[in-house]
């Protein structure tokens, strides 16, 4: 039962990871891309431990998934933020400022 | 109580002392305690020399495990001839570098100066004592390191670049060996070198085997500037600071050849090296091209330090001509100019240190004269160049004269030529500089300038390199026998082959 | 006469080397006093020529002399052993630099020569070299102080210090540097390689055993590897070597390096090959015409020069191939001939040397263009000079008449006829550039082009110079009256003889 | 599986490495060099080199990514277009190349359990030393005893590196924050950063601690412990950084780390044993070598550790001084 | 386990074409991002190969994987910031 | 075809050294030269550890059930050399850094033509 | 127990090196594990599997419903404390991605403009946890 539940954790996960590359191709400018790399690293990461906690005895190994978990939680979107943030201030413009040169919604 | 330890002791003193030199901070301490640490390593490897003379070869198991299981320590009277000559010149070089860092050195480096220097010590030493293939390489890669950062430490900015292509090339180098020690473990599952050459024995005509020695043998001229493998160290010697070159040149590159001789005679045996893969042939001609291209590059520089680094590859030349020549003799000729060549370039190297420090500059033209301002030192150049030459009564004629009777044993009467003829152009690139400082006037480097006599603390190491160049040109039992015995020991099993055909 | 005879004969070998080691120093020490310094030298010489003179008595009572320095590889050691034709060249050269260092005196002070302390420290280093090399008892010493030799007349050479001096001095050095080096040291390790000795032995070290071929390619070795016999085409350094002071040239064409090459010839043809042996060996003759060649060639060379001091040099290239050729005709008698020659030959061209000399001190004159009439100025030296020149063409009653004679005897002996023209040829060309000197000087009147020369300034050379070409003469003709004392000593030579042997 | 893994893992090594051949941004070389670690580290994964892949991560792709990354910042990031020099080096390594190869025709079997590599020396370390040493972790025991002369060699040559770079670059004063650097616009980095830096700290002291045990030991603890202080001085800049651990403090431990090393082995010098012998540090063989194994893996974590922070901290010196300027 | 593989084979897919974004990116950041995608699922990878070969304590190296992976971004951020200063001075000159 | 399945992995492995060698000897640029030195060593690490592998092998860590390890001899011979490797990077860009100071350049070329005029 | 000590020295190092640090740069962070940040937790949890879905739907359908906008809102209502969870919670939830944060507002990018207006309605920042809401 818990193998069924973990390998449709690990299944799923696989595919939200699958999607997420999809997308930074397939998206046109950098900070779509950006939605789409980390939002599927999150899903996929919690997905995929989760799936391999499941497998373990509850032991020591899924005490360091879950750090793993916690770790990439903290830092995948941190990582995110900050390369667009860098991107914003190196003067990256977003495809709706290149397509129509002016700011959307900046009330 | 340290009777039995005496072989590991020459590695860890000065790894110990290293670290020591950090802490204690003071520069004049690290001197202290480097000169110190490297005298008493010299001591007790002379000990170990006269202790492999009586008793041949001595092994030590490092963490008490048994070969080929753990590391062990092998000195054998080859290592421990170099190894006294390391250390010795090591010891030399400390004295005398206190004065000379002094001015080329920055003095918030000093401290580093000596703990670098007694890495490369530790890195020599342990290339010399160990008797694992691999063990060779972490210590090859120690004093590498050392060696790029005593280059950098050069006054001129070019030195930056000598040892930037120095540290390229000797990764190179170091990387080749690493590939040519990974194919031997594949095919033998051993790094230890006696047990290896054990079992290289029944593979001989391997392919993964010849590789593992070509890469090998590539690596190591590399490391020893063979050749056209050379270019790194003309300019590394000469920018490098004086002390370095002196230790460099009359160390480093000796200390690879001795790996190479290792990698020859004991692990792969002569009969593969030279019969399968006929390698001697190979190793001749380069030996001979370097010994001419080389000492012609020596005679048209016009920086100093660049013609005695350009006479250093030229001289490595005759030491891979006296391995090449498949003999006893000849690797015995080779063996005792290691040695015999330590002792001159390092007094040479440490003369044009003293005039560096006194005239500012090591341009053949800041020598002009100097026969007169400054006596000691060109006398004690004088008469290590005549031993460079290998004139009769200095050392550098013995190692010629077995050079030659090796060479004339094979009936190799034009390499016995060859070898003599190369002799003329080190008179040449010896004879310009000696020209220029007793039968030239002063140029405008140095007119006007008081030149003084170089101080005591450089005069008195320089000194003791040309008294012993003179005594083992003299008297040279010790020599001889030293490197007699290594050279029977290390070409046993070429004797035994024979002595089956 | 042998006052040192309550000394070891054996330490006797120690002192004459270190003699004039010793007066080196004290010459050294007395930089600042010229008096001292030179009284130094004289006494140092003296005292080294008492020496040899006991060296001699001993060998005359034939007592072996022997001793060794160190052993510088097993088997092959610094060592001395005293025979005959040693002591032959070492009377020569101690005796001869008795007269060197008077003269020297009169020259140096009478052209203000600088570095005259360096001068006499290296004189007296290279006779103590001369001296080792005399009574080496092997090819390695006698190769060691070869080199010595060379490199203690280097400064001798480049004395002048001017650029033409420093070409001449690298010249010099270089060609005596590598042929000694590429060709004689590796003659010395061949033959220690295959005899496995260098000791001197009478009648040689090698063997039947030894390929023919391996032997006679050391004989060439040899021959040309003893650059200091000016063998042609190595000759380039004697001229070269001109440059020096005339009491230096005088040392080294009449003295010591020339001697020292041709006396190492015939050493090692003695006492290496073995005139016995050596009409077998297959590149005997060829040396032996290259020798011949040598003597004419350099013969018309000489008649070419107008300097003096060059004539003279290339007079000196073609007298020392007599004496090769006389080591290499394989005949006893030859080869006495040729040791001969080392002392006749010496007398003369230093007399030759010592009157250029005088001329250059006395008269400021180098060329022999310019001599016209001199010989009225300087009488003395110009008689001495023809006389030396007679000596030299080998006319009695000069001593030269001997060597020659033994030559050319040895020749017929050998069955070489050709040879015996060749020397014959090559007297009358000495007859044809030597004797026109004094004939000008003397018979001859400056012409009309001639820039007229004060005469009133001119006056005979300084003293010490003239008791010199005087003391030299009179040895020129003295060894014709009594050459016994030589031709014993000659005698005693191993396979050397005077006497003419019966055909085999 | 891991045939496939392996091939796959290969390929992209491949990819990435023709890649760096041509990319002339030599920032895109520097992060491509990055990946070629971290692939090169999954196969030694993939190889069942387990303390191998950990080491080349943290150093491959961690200490040298950020190295470089800190030279290009000083040097530029462009590589420019040379026409010189491209027959020759081809020539070289195809000879090279073609050498290999040709060695490569007598290797034993990728694999095969009866390769002599496999038969000779390597079956006592693994039969063996469980027992001999009492650690179940072989790699370990290898490295800390049988062949604990080369680990000692490998700190030595650790600290000949840093005091290369700082014999060359020197080492930055310490200061009090004069000058604000770091990443200080980014709120969120900074606040994530200080919530992360103590994790990696412990975990660094797990791996130091636990290396007998599992993967790991002194070295790669050490360049985590280093690190975590690297995020922390990148995060809130290098005066902070040497506040929290100065760098004359780091030169002394990273001397102290080569003598707690070399200082074991003479114990046991004096205890009558040969050098690095640890069986005679307690009654029990075994818990001497223990107690020998743990003395020397925290002689290798300080030494790497305080040497990489000081070469790190060298680089970073450089670049403040830039900046500032 | 089949499905342990089939995961495995996902991911390995997602890190190539992470490693494609890398070498062919309109821009640098689209180049940091698949950098920094390629190492998340590396460490994810390396906790599947784990339990794909039965050794699951190897998880430590997952966790240095991403650690450094995040090392790396922030050093790559910290670049820019010192080189955007070089970009403009260059601009101006 | 054994054959190439039997050695696919040490002619991948050559060709990923060769990449790396090239790249040190041909590349102008003094930063990818280092690069390229790592790749050339990380390449031949990969060498090493295959020696070590053993079909069907685990880990050499010991655990219960496990009875084929793989050869651990190679692991630590590797760990030592990562470690010299990263040493001597950290040395080569320290120089580098030091050589752009003193000559402005890091592009070997270029500071060759300035040594000339020195 | 060898174990065991070692781990408490690793403890006490990590703290030691925890206070170092905190002296430095004084910018001590505080979180409260209550029940409220388990809350959030859970309601963070469902915004993540809902904006995945929203990325999947954008990745594999059309490029038409791809509408990027950029914008600011303030942040004043949020506690400064609480700001990086704020920001970090924008990035998760669907559609949004915080793309810089200052003393005012966050800029906020968005894959269309429909899930920026839901930002702006504010339930967001209601849920961040964290003591004195609405006071900066």
């Amino acid at each position: 039962m818990i193998e069924i539940i973990s390998s449709v954790f690990l299944i799923v996960g696989a595919f939200f990871s699958l999607t997420g590359a999809v997308g930074i191709f397939k998206f046109p400018d950098f900070f779509t891309r950006v939605h789409a790399a980390s939002v599927t690293d999150s899903i996929s990461t919690i997905l995929i431990i989760f799936g391999l906690i499941l497998r373990t005895d509850f032991d020591l190994v899924a005490v360091k998934l879950l750090f793993i978990l916690i770790f990439m939680l903290l830092t995948s979107p941190t990582a995110s933020h900050a390369l667009a943030k860098s991107a914003r201030h190196g003067g990256l413009l977003t495809l709706a400022e290149t397509r129509s040169d002016k700011k959307v919604g900046d009330d | 109580m340290f009777a039995q330890h005496l072989p590991v002791l020459p590695i860890i003193l000065p790894l110990m002392a290293a670290p020591l030199c950090i802490l204690l901070g003071r520069s004049h301490l690290a001197w202290l305690l480097a000169t110190l640490v490297s005298a008493l390593s010299f001591v007790i490897s002379v000990d170990v020399l006269l202790t492999t003379l009586e008793q041949g070869v001595l092994s030590y198991a490092i963490g008490g495990w048994q070969p080929p299981w753990g590391i062990e320590i092998r000195i054998d009277t080859a290592s421990a001839m170099i190894l006294s000559a390391v250390t010795g010149i090591s010891t030399l070089v400390l004295v005398y570098a206190k004065e000379s860092i002094a001015k080329e050195v920055d003095p918030s480096q000093h401290t580093l100066f000596y703990t670098a220097h007694l890495l490369c010590l530790t890195g020599l030493s342990g290339i010399l004592s160990t008797g694992d293939a691999f063990n060779l390489f972490v210590f090859l890669e120690i004093s590498s390191l050392a060696t790029y950062t005593l280059v950098s430490l050069g006054s001129d900015k070019r030195c930056l670049t000598a040892a930037f292509r120095y540290l390229v090339m000797g990764t190179i180098g170091a990387t080749f060996i690493l590939i040519g020690v990974g194919m031997l473990y594949m095919k033998t599952g051993t790094l230890n070198m006696i047990d290896l050459a054990d079992r290289i024995a029944e593979f001989n005509g391997n392919r993964t085997l010849k590789t593992g020695l070509a890469f090998i043998l590539v690596g190591v001229s590399i490391k020893l500037a063979l050749f056209p493998l050379h270019m790194w160290l003309p300019p590394a010697y000469t920018h490098a600071p004086s002390a370095v070159s002196a230790f460099l040149a009359s160390t480093a590159t000796k200390v690879a050849v001795y790996v190479m001789v290792r990698f020859i005679f004991t692990i792969y045996g002569a009969e593969f090296v030279f019969h399968t893969m006929s390698m001697d042939i190979l190793l001749l001609a380069l030996a001979i091209v370097a010994i001419f291209k080389c000492s012609f590059m020596a005679t048209v520089q016009s920086n100093v330090k660049t013609v005695l680094a350009y006479s250093s590859v030229a001289q490595i030349g005759y030491m891979i001509l006296g391995i090449s020549l498949v003999s006893s003799v000849g690797l015995m000729a080779g063996l005792l100019h290691i040695f015999n060549h330590a002792l001159m370039k390092g007094a040479l190297f440490m003369a044009v240190g003293a005039v560096l420090l006194r005239t500012g500059s090591v341009d053949i033209k800041a020598f002009q004269g100097l026969g007169k301002q400054m006596p000691l030192t060109m006398a004690a150049f004088t008469i290590a160049g005549l031993s460079i030459i290998g004139v009769p009564l200095t050392a550098g004629f013995v190692s010629k004269w077995y050079l030659v009777t090796a060479a004339l044993e094979q009936q190799q009467w034009v390499i016995a030529m060859l070898v003599l003829l190369g002799s003329l152009l080190a008179i040449i690139y010896i004879g310009r500089i000696l020209e220029a400082a007793y039968f030239k006037e002063p140029s405008e480097l140095t007119a006007g300038k008081d030149i003084k006599e170089a101080p005591m603390l450089m005069l008195v190491p320089m000194w003791v390199l040309v008294i012993a160049n003179i005594y083992f040109g003299i008297d040279t039992s010790l020599t001889l026998s030293a490197a007699d015995t290594a050279a029977q020991l290390l070409t046993q099993s070429m004797t035994e082959i024979e002595a089956a055909q | 006469m042998n006052i040192w005879s309550t000394l070891d004969p054996a330490q006797l070998i120690n002192l004459t080397i270190v003699v004039p080691l010793i007066g080196a120093a004290f010459i050294a020490l007395f930089s600042q006093q010229p008096n001292l310094r030179e009284g130094v030298s004289i006494i140092t010489a003296v005292v080294l020529f008492t020496l040899v003179l006991a060296v001699t008595d001993n060998t005359f009572s034939k007592l072996s002399m022997e001793t060794t320095w160190v052993a510088l590889f097993p088997g092959l050691e610094i060592a001395y052993s005293v025979e005959p034709l040693g002591v032959l060249f070492a009377l020569v050269a101690s005796f001869l630099w008795i007269i060197t260092t008077i003269y020297s005196i009169g020259y140096m002070r009478g052209h203000n020569e600088e570095n005259q302390t360096r001068f006499f420290f290296c004189f007296a280093l290279s006779i103590s070299t001369v001296m080792a090399i005399c009574f080496s008892a092997n090819l390695l010493t006698l190769f060691i102080f070869y080199e010595l030799l060379t490199l203690s007349t280097y400064p001798l050479v480049t004395h002048a210090g001017t650029k033409e001096a420093k070409h001449g001095g690298r010249v010099y050095l270089g060609v005596l540097l590598s042929t000694s080096i590429v060709l004689f040291l590796l003659a010395i390790l061949g033959t220690w390689v295959s005899a496995g000795t260098l000791n001197f032995t009478p009648g040689g070290v090698f063997t039947q055993a030894h390929s023919d071929s391996l032997v006679a390619l050391l004989l060439v070795l040899f021959c040309y590897g003893i650059g200091k016999a000016a063998l042609m085409p190595f000759h380039r350094w004697l001229p070269a070597a001109m440059v020096a002071p005339t009491p230096a040239s005088s040392l080294l064409h009449a003295v010591a390096v020339v001697k020292a090459g041709v006396f190492s010839i015939l050493k090692v043809v003695i006492y290496i090959f073995g005139i016995d042996n050596l009409s077998d060996i297959a590149t005997t003759d060829v040396m032996l015409y290259i020798g011949t060649a040598t003597v004419l060639l350099s013969s018309c060379v000489a008649m070419t020069k107008d300097s003096l001091k060059a004539r003279l040099a290339y007079s000196t290239v073609s007298q020392l191939s007599y004496i090769v050729v006389g080591a290499l005709l394989a005949s006893s008698v030859a080869a006495a001939g040729a040791s001969l020659h080392i002392a006749t030959h010496a007398v003369g061209k230093i007399t030759l040397f010592f009157c250029a000399g005088a001329i250059m001190v006395a008269a400021h004159k180098k060329n022999i263009s310019e001599m016209v009439g001199l010989g009225r100025k300087m009488p003395i030296t110009m008689i001495a000079f023809a006389i030396a020149a007679l000596s030299i063409i080998g006319l009695p009653p000069m001593a030269g008449t001997w060597s020659k004679w033994y030559l050319m005897v040895g020749a017929v002996e050998a069955d070489k006829m050709i040879i015996v023209v060749v020397l014959t040829i090559s007297s009358l060309l000495n007859v044809a550039y030597l004797l026109p000197i004094p004939i000008k000087a003397f018979f001859n009147t400056p012409s009309g082009d001639q820039p007229a020369w004060s005469w009133s300034e001119t006056k005979e050379a300084p003293l010490p110079s003239l008791i010199a070409i005087v003391v030299t003469t009179t040895a020129c003709l003295w060894l014709f009256f009594y050459p016994q004392p030589l031709i014993d000593l000659i005698n005693l030579i191993p396979d050397v003889s005077t006497e003419l042997k019966g055909r085999p | 599986m891991a045939e496939i893994i392996d091939l796959v893992l290969l390929g992209m090594l491949a990819i990435t490495a023709f890649n760096i051949i041509f990319i002339k941004d030599l920032f895109t070389v520097v992060m491509l060099f990055g990946i070629y670690s971290f692939l090169s580290a999954l196969i030694f994964v993939n190889l069942d080199a387990v303390d191998v892949a950990f080491t080349e991560a943290a150093v491959g792709a961690g200490i040298s990514t950020v190295l470089m990354l800190g030279t290009l910042a000083l040097t530029g990031r462009k590589e420019k277009a040379s026409s010189h020099k491209t027959i020759l080096p081809l020539l070289v390594v195809c000879v090279t190349g073609a050498a290999l190869i040709y060695g490569t025709l007598d290797m034993p079997l990728f694999g095969d359990p009866d390769n002599p590599a496999h038969q000779h020396v390597a079956p006592r370390y693994i039969e063996d030393s469980p027992q001999e040493i009492g650690i179940p972790n072989m790699v370990t025991s290898v490295l800390a005893s049988y062949r604990a002369f080369d680990t000692l060699g490998e700190t030595a040559v650790v600290f000949a590196a840093a005091i290369g770079v700082l014999s060359l670059l020197g080492l930055p004063k310490r200061d009090r924050a004069t000058i604000q650097s770091g990443l200080k616009s980014h709120l969120v980095l900074r606040v994530v950063a200080k919530m992360i830096i103590p994790l990696i700290v412990l975990f660094a002291l797990y791996v130091q601690f636990h290396g007998d045990y599992g993967p790991g030991g002194g070295f790669q603890a050490g360049v985590i412990a280093a690190a975590a202080l690297i995020l922390y001085a990148l995060v809130f800049g290098l005066p902070m950084a040497t506040h929290v651990v100065p760098p004359r403090v780091l030169k002394a431990l990273a001397a102290l780390g080569v003598l707690i090393y070399a200082g074991t082995g003479v114990v046991s010098l004096f205890l009558s044993a040969n050098f690095l012998d640890y069986s005679v540090l307690a009654e029990d063989p075994v818990a001497g070598q223990h107690i020998g194994i743990i003395a020397i893996e925290l002689g290798v974590g300080i030494t790497v550790f305080a040497a990489m922070l000081c070469i790190f901290y060298a680089f970073a010196g450089q670049t403040e001084r830039k900046n500032i300027q | 386990m089949l499905v342990l593989s089939a995961t495995c084979i996902a991911i390995l897919s997602v890190m190539a074409l992470a490693l494609a974004r890398a070498l062919k990116a309109d821009t640098v950041y689209d180049r940091i991002l698949g950098v920094n995608m390629f190492g998340t699922k590396t460490a994810l990878f390396i906790a599947l190969m784990g339990f794909l070969s039965g050794r699951p304590d190897f998880l430590d190296i997952a966790i240095v994987y991403a650690l450094i992976n995040f090392l790396g971004m922030i050093a790559v951020l910290r670049f820019f910031e010192y080189t955007a200063g070089d970009e403009n001075q260059e601009q101006e000159k | 075809m054994s054959f190439i399945v039997d050695h696919y992995n040490y002619w991948i492995v050559v060709l990923l050294m060769m990449m790396g060698f090239y790249v040190v000897i041909a590349a102008n640029n003094l930063v990818k030269k280092i690069v390229g030195l790592n790749i050339f060593q990380t390449s031949v690490f990969m060498m090493y550890i295959s020696i070590g592998k053993v079909n069907g092998g685990s880990a050499p860590i010991a655990a219960e059930g496990i009875t084929t390890y793989s050869n651990p001899l190679p692991h630590v011979l590797i760990l030592t050399a990562i470690v010299v490797g990263v040493a001597t990077t950290a040395v080569g860009l320290a120089l580098v850094v030091r050589i752009k100071r003193a000559y402005g350049t890091v592009e070997e070329n270029e500071f060759e033509d300035k040594e000339d005029l020195i | 127990m060898l174990l065991l000590a070692f781990g408490i020295i690793s403890v006490a190092l990590v703290l030691w090196l925890l206070h170092r640090m905190n002296n430095t740069d004084a910018e001590i962070q505080k979180l409260a594990l209550n029940l409220s940040f388990i809350r959030y937790t859970m309601w963070l949890l469902g915004q993540v599997v809902l904006s995945s879905l929203t990325v999947t739907r954008l990745v594999w359908g059309s490029r038409k419903e791809l509408k990027p906008t950029i914008g600011k809102l303030p942040v004043n209502k949020v506690p400064k404390k609480s700001r990086v969870l704020y920001a970090n919670s924008i990035t998760l939830t669907p559609g949004t991605l915080c793309i810089d944060i200052d003393n005012e507002n966050v800029t906020i990018h968005a894959l269309n403009e429909e899930s920026l207006h839901s930002l702006k309605r504010g339930d967001m920042a209601d849920k961040v946890p964290g003591e004195n809401k609405g006071v900066s």
